[in-house]
């Protein structure tokens, strides 16, 4: 028997929304859209955590430039407090090291990190998800009882079927979707909310293409002043 | 102190199973605390003794039997098995202190000593498990 | 004992060079690479196959415009000719149905494909990979003793972080990198080559962000016009 | 006939271990056939029979015992068990079929019948498997 499967939702008792950054495909921005979600709301007030779950790929870390900190061992581990978010990441055991975990690794050590940390009183709990529905999608939701999910595409074709893919599961799981954002869009015109009206989820606007934005990755205070930040702001202002 | 967080599942495990089971009394859970996490049994015990009282299900250390388990790792390349402890002594304290939060890690510090591959498996002796267990209804 | 293992090395017997592309993180253009190398080398008349091993998230068949075609069932199973390449796709059984497979699954279902999958004679293979270093990586690393990786990567921050891991994870693993690439380039100056210099593995070019490709993605013709493709042609000389 | 595929994997893998583990004649060959993968055992067989000339040392059907392997699936999420001959009559031709070419494409196919989860485990009964090789020095 697994005792950590019986303590999880103790650890997210006082958690009040948890939302999951998905969609399924990878480099779509849901590291982005995670981190600045993060920034934002704790800029308006919120008690705001971060987790990234991208165990391969970790990104949140560089997006936010957050280095030199570890946390705090109290009955648990206690996420450390950086640019005001509890920031939980694999980064801290894993330094600059590749990650090479096969699934089921992944899961048992999603698992751990699910029993161990206490994430205390928080208005926002945000996951940054890895690619595809593998492990980490099917473990956060096993365990997670209240989890939401905000979807990421493009308007590529390529990106579009795989966010269909991941909507139809969680349609058919009856995981409530916050919504779905279309992000990096070039053109003026976009079939993404019709492509995916069919799915009934909330479409939460569109994000164009931000040229700036590399230039402020690591820079949270020049990422808050992005367009690409600017944007999301409105949006999660109807997330709220 | 993490371990008090692992201590915490262990009873609201054996609670969980109380419930389930119909069970009036617990007389033994049996407790394996894998050698990879390196849990210094002392302070394990300590940490269960102090979350003892969160137990809806009257529950006392005398019938919490904790066990160490060793691990045996298993590559998947070459099919070699090794075990943490040999191993173990070459780490730097903090990588092995990362194992200790997350046994996973293991693969990112660790190599197949026979192939160097880090694509091995832990067969046995990962983590705090609950072997069983036992009580009256 | 599994006996699909002890097969798998025979059917690449007659496989002359076998390329994974990847690079750690999602949305790099792994699957338009490796589609659009299938093509070129097709029309400079190797002989070439195409496997798509992004379970999670194939994109392979929507990029060059393939439907309506199976396998033949011959002796295990025989990868139809389309465009002249030989393309295995979990898509034929799948369908347009979401994949929700934990990482265990992948790798049984990669073993199964490569025990049962009869490319007879090639001059490449070339393997398009999921994100990560998981199962799918591991896989390939561990069953496919002649594998060389050509890793893609954008001049984003994050992508070469991922990038560099899993460049780590090869050399030290002594598994042959035929060539680093950089896609979507956006800026006149990029420090990828030099970035990347450490791992002495060549750096075979870069391909600019191409505005016209999304127009171009399942139309195979028009995809061999764009100049991502007239880019990586030069490029792919420079790899036979 | 992809089974063919399958056959020749069993006699390579024979072969393999007749060298690893120096024998000079095989005596039982145990194969399982996992009930998932719907593999028609005539066909397997006569696909058996015609790769056996593949083989480096002598064998014949009489020393192959195969064996249907009864499938148990577990769901991750209630831990539901059930097995897929009571599911599968419900089951497309198509969708059978691809099960029967890869046998993890269940997931995309089938649920758990108590909870509704694609995300359970093929505990036994996936595919073909040697359970054992017999044989002299
Ligand atoms: N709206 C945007 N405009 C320009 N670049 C973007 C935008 N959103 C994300 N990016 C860039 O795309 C790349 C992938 O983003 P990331 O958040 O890491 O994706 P994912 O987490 O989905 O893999 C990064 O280099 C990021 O800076
Ligand atoms: N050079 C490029 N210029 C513009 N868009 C590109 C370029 N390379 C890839 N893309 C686009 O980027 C997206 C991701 O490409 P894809 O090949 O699917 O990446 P991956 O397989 O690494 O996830 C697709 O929409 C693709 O059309
Ligand atoms: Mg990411
Ligand atoms: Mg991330
Ligand atoms: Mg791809
Ligand atoms: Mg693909
Ligand atoms: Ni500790
Ligand atoms: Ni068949
Ligand atoms: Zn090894
Ligand atoms: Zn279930």
């Amino acid at each position: 028997m697994d005792p950590r499967l019986n303590i999880i939702d103790k650890r997210f008792e006082n958690v009040k929304r948890i939302i999951a950054v998905s969609g399924g495909k990878g480099g779509i921005g849901k590291s982005l859209t995670a981190s600045a979600l993060a920034l934002l709301l704790t800029k308006q007030g919120f008690r705001t955590g971060l987790l990234d779950l991208d165990f391969c790929g970790p990104s949140d870390h560089v997006i936010l430039g957050i280095e030199g900190v570890f946390p705090e061992e109290d009955k648990g581990i206690i996420p450390p407090e950086v640019l005001g978010i509890r920031f939980m990441s694999i980064t801290y055991f894993a330094g600059y090291n590749p990650v090479p975990l096969r699934g089921s690794e992944v899961s048992n050590a999603i698992i751990e990190l699910l029993a161990i940390t206490r994430w205390n009183e928080l208005d926002f709990l945000i996951i940054d998800m890895p690619p595809g529905t593998g492990d980490p999608a099917l473990d956060i939701i096993r365990l997670i009882k209240r989890v939401e999910f905000l979807i990421v595409t493009t308007q590529s074709r390529v990106a579009l079927a795989v966010a269909k893919k991941e909507l139809q599961v969680l349609k058919e799981l009856g995981i409530p979707v916050a919504g779905v954002l279309e992000n990096m869009r070039l053109k003026e015109q976009s079939a993404v909310k019709e492509e995916l009206s069919c799915f009934e989820v909330p479409f939460l606007g569109s994000i164009l293409f931000d040229y700036s934005l590399e230039d402020a990755l690591g820079d949270p205070l020049k990422l808050l002043k992005t367009d690409f930040a600017v944007e999301l702001e409105k949006i999660v202002k109807a997330l709220c | 102190m993490h371990e008090w967080a692992l201590a915490e599942s262990i009873v609201f495990t054996v609670n969980e199973e109380a419930v389930k089971e119909k069970l009036k009394d617990i007389t033994m859970v049996k407790v394996k605390v894998g050698e990879l996490q390196q849990i210094e049994l002392d302070i394990f015990k300590f940490a269960l003794e102090n979350v003892l009282p969160l137990s809806s299900i009257p529950l006392n250390m005398a019938r919490i039997d904790i066990e160490i388990d060793e691990s045996t790792l298993k590559c998947n390349v070459c099919r070699n098995e090794w075990n943490f402890r040999d191993a173990a002594g070459k780490l730097p304290e903090e990588e092995s202190e990362a194992i200790h939060f997350i046994p996973e890690v293991a693969h990112i510090y660790m190599r197949c000593p026979r192939c160097g591959s880090p694509d091995f498996e832990i067969a046995k002796g990962r983590g705090v498990w609950i072997d069983y267990i036992e009580g009256e209804r």
